[in-house]
């Protein structure tokens, strides 16, 4: 194969030894996958789970499983107190309060629940308070050229509703988004900034507070899709003074089925209901609802308990390991596939080059191979990659490729696997008889 | 039947709640509350009269269980004659035990009969059924304070966040 | 305590020697509460789940979790496999197809998704096909005075976002919905009936088939409530002939986090898009997006996949032990707790009276005593049942209560613990003081 | 590499992918359809016109991974020359072979080169590949035969109900 410059770690960084006891928490990694250990590259996707999560929702199920915030049995106490203890936990984890954080199945359904708040305040839902959230035609809805669909089309269709404009951050060749054009299209027009930490296809990773210091400037809302980086850098969202954000439990050790939002105390509070019906309300007639405080208010029907418990196993797993230490590895990680790809003839990387801010995360265009193709290769040989569009059509158009191949990693990935992987795309152009 | 389940319903607590004291609201107050609890649906109506910068009467009006009921009722026999204060103080420890989950006690000295309620901490679901009248009373005084005197009522939800 | 008639089963159902055997698959009655063996009568709540449930998101997680409909590496292909064939196999125990089922967080997502049809439609989303989900004011949204929030609610924001006129069908002294007035209620103006086939605190069976009757008369959709019902009693949508239903699947021993919305397939397709992002798309540029065909269309974001692949557990364990043989089962068991409480003093039933059509369940005012005092005497002898409004305050308000206890049952119930729940309820006015 | 993979990926299917044999859309038909396959975003169109109730020509244009090029290169290859009623049964076996997972095969007196193409059905990912010009050929006849000679294009999406 190819030969990546040896890489260097810093020494905060996880060691191999540890990435090595890690991955014994995780039996899936001793499968095998068409006749080859796995090697899986594919947590921006969905992450795998430690024993630690299953053995939390196991234990929960085997032993305390009742209904949350319904009735005052044992097992419905302490399952109202264990799903409250965890929201406090993610919360301290996202460098937020318990009260600020929002369930929700998944990070989509979050953006969806922002999203829903310009819609409904606009449509005069929500009374005066409602009113920072009301758009109007000549508003402008900002946001880039890089979003997953779930941090676009949400705002397509506020925009629908609304009549407000969508406008966008444009993205450069050098897979970056044109920050330089930043001043021109947020303006005082702009109402909301909804924008990714991450990119789930380029990986670089943005710089939230200079976006976040302009959008102040001109008094718009921020919305931050953290799914991409919450799972794999420190993140203290009070720090960074966004106003919204959202990710998913699947992407960080966690089960599916539960996610996020983040909100600033008084704009939950201000904003009118989302989904409605059971734990929505206080007060109930056939013809009036009373609506509960935040984040009941936007918690309807029986909550995914036994993901949220799975969730905070998840959380506490991650701290034990360290942030800055997972962070370290992975930029580690990431440099390596990046500086790999480079070198593979016929293969192109999209987003920003090596040595620029990025998280393990690289996907590629080769050259006369359908990214479909290079996955089905790939995983011939175990090696677990996303092919596609990564639900960002935008940004492979931007780039003149309809679908990428892309190799993601977490604390529990390996150089060796970086390398198998390269080594693997190196062979691909060769196998479909396309170049040299 | 455990021992916990008598600390919860303690002789003093059954009494109080048929005790009712307090009970009865007026046509005006110098600040009022209505609280929901959205667990069960129950909800009260504290009224405060304040003379100077202490409380010269509370009344309230409510349906609940015996712990709400009891929790009222010896919030009447307590507040009268307070200041502000001492009302801010004691409704701050209040609060503070009954979110403790056991750890910690009321005062008796300033408590007296109110110790009764101690054992509810240890249940996390009744917590909202203590808290409702102190938190209707908290809020009928920053009513009075913000209003001078006034027939304010406002409506608000004796909610997770509340308690 | 007070003895109720001795129960009869009819032949086909389950034998408590089987029911001895079931309760072996659910570890959690083995527990103990407040030095009690649990006695679980709050399944209306959240029901327990069997080892088989736990065994099958556990395997899924230790062997093949990866992300559905996205890639194509083994494990994304094993997950999709899985995720459909769970679809498949729900509709069939639903009586549907499986392009008719879309998956959901828990019925209350499922409700607010039908209902959004009506909200986005009538604000011009979704184009001419939508139509039929338009309202305008002077159309009439009819539902019942015994509906649970999620139920209601919803509705009550159709009505505030359209202009339609919610209406409802009230329920009779005797504890019955007034059907003596449907057709003064369904009428030309009515395009929505809504209405649960099991209330969740009456218990009574709802005569389905004769209201979509009328609203098929009348040219009104229908949308079933199956929450109480899918669980317990046998039930073929195709053959009531409703338009809409939903369902969670933690009342029906699968887990949290996922339920299911039915839809008849023109229906959906003639459906706007619900929540968006990803996953609902074919082909998506900044200002425009081109929706997927349902049931992918409602199914935004990553999905609950474990949780589905757990729901396909229960409802193969529900279809191995046979839904009329545990229909029958509850039947009796809902009937000794009727006439049980019926034979205490200063105890009142809600809903109709002992005889009538019911589930196994039952909700009961304990006169002077706060329904949470009941519950909480109940706790202390290991007795699991719900108190409070129980997320149907109005049907609470009609019978001049605020909160009621509840008993639900489902098939590893067994007499002698309706009979523990009927003798410590006997216990409860002396314990307070009251009465006699 | 596994032997499933060359089941996949034979020869005939790499040449038919470069080969495209019928690609090249025109202005006019007598049916077309435009298929996306939603999961990688690949596009095709395929036009039919019709003699009588003969197919006398299949063009396409699109793009997409090996299999998927593959697949209408090969479909171009045969259509030409089918009534419909062979078309239609040829597209329902089609489908149900590439739907059988291994199940089933395709005959090879009536699809010649396309049995190269029944590996796919082993690759549950791929079969919307495979099928997406098969979906756009039934679709374009429909098409055409709904209303007579015309240019209508429908755009539907080759999701997994279609499939
Ligand atoms: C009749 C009925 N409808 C709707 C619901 C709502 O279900 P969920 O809370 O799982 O969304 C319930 C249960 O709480 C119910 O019993
Ligand atoms: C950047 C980004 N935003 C949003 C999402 C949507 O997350 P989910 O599919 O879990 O809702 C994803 C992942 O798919 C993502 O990578
Ligand atoms: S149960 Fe309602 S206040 Fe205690
Ligand atoms: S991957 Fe797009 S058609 Fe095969």
């Amino acid at each position: 194969m190819t030969s990546p410059s040896v890489s260097k770690t810093s020494p905060e960084a996880l060691t191999l030894a540890e990435v090595t006891r890690i991955r014994e928490d995780f039996p899936i990694f001793g499968r095998q996958v068409n006749g080859h250990p796995l090697v899986y590259l594919d947590t921006a996707a969905t992450s795998q789970r430690p024993l630690a999560v299953l053995g939390a929702m196991r234990s929960f199920d085997l032993q305390h499983n009742g209904s949350v915030h319904r009735g005052a049995h044992t097992l419905a106490a302490e399952s109202t107190e264990l799903f409250e203890t965890v929201r406090a936990e993610v919360a301290a984890f996202l460098g937020a309060d318990a009260d600020e954080v929002v369930w929700t199945k998944n990070a989509t359904e979050g953006l969806n629940l922002i999203a829903s708040a310009f819609v409904n305040a606009s449509a005069g839902r929500g009374g005066p308070d409602a009113d920072i959230f009301a758009l109007h035609p000549g508003d402008e809805i900002l946001i880039t050229e890089s979003e997953h669909h779930s941090n676009l089309v949400p705002w397509q269709e506020v925009s629908a509703h609304t009549g407000a404009t969508l406008r966008w951050i444009p993205l450069g060749d050098d897979g970056e988004l044109r920050l330089d054009l930043l001043d021109d299209l947020l303006t005082e027009r702009t109402r909301v900034v909804a924008f990714a930490q991450v990119s789930n296809v380029l990986g670089g990773i943005v710089p939230v507070s200079r976006i976040v210091a302009r959008a102040r400037e001109v008094g718009a809302l921020t919305v931050l899709d953290v799914c991409q980086s919450a799972p794999h850098l420190p993140l203290d969202l009070h720090t960074l003074g966004v106003d919204f954000a959202a990710l998913s439990g699947h992407k960080m050790l966690g089960p599916t089925g539960v996610g996020c939002a983040y909100g600033r105390r008084e704009l939950w509070k201000a904003m009118p209901p989302f989904l409605t019906g059971g734990s929505t309300i206080t007060t109930v007639t056939m013809d009036h609802t009373d609506f509960i405080d935040p984040p009941e208010r936007f918690e309807a029907g029986t909550q995914m308990t036994e993901q949220v418990v799975g969730l905070g196993a998840a959380v506490r797993y991650l701290q034990q390991v360290g942030m800055p230490r997972i962070a370290a590895w992975e930029q580690m990680l990431g440099t390596r596939l990046a500086e790999g790809v480079t070198t593979i003839p016929g293969v192109r990387l999209l987003g920003p080059s090596a040595g620029r801010p990025r998280t393990g995360l690289v996907s590629v265009d080769v050259e006369g191979v359908h990214a479909h193709d290079v996955g089905q290769l790939l995983d011939a040989q175990g090696i677990a990659v996303r092919v596609g569009h990564h639900c960002a059509q935008p940004v492979h158009h931007r780039y003149g490729v309809t679908a990428s191949t892309r190799a993601s990693t977490y604390l529990y990935n390996t150089p060796s696997e970086v390398d198998a992987f390269l080594d693997a795309l190196s062979g691909v152009r060769h196998y479909f008889g396309v170049g040299a | 039947m455990s021992n916990a389940l008598e600390d919860l319903y303690q002789t003093i607590i059954l009494e109080q709640a048929k005790a009712r004291t307090g009970e009865g609201i007026e046509e005006h107050s110098d600040g009022s509350s209505h609280q929901v609890n959205p667990t069960c649906g129950d909800e009260i109506t504290v009224q405060v009269d304040l003379d100077g910068d202490r409380v010269s009467a509370l009344r309230w009006e409510g349906d609940g269980c015996t712990i709400s009921m009891a929790s009222a009722s010896i919030l009447s026999e307590l507040a009268v004659g307070w200041d502000i204060d001492t009302a801010r103080d004691r409704i701050t420890t209040f609060r503070t035990v009954m979110r403790s989950r056991g750890a910690a006690e009321l005062p008796e000295e300033e408590f007296e009969d109110g110790i009764a309620l101690n054992g509810v901490s240890r249940f996390i679901m009744r917590v909202k059924c203590a808290m409702m009248s102190w938190v209707a009373f908290e809020d009928a005084l920053a009513q009075a304070l913000a209003t001078g005197a006034s027939h304010a009522t406002g409506t608000t939800s004796a909610g997770v966040s509340h308690c």
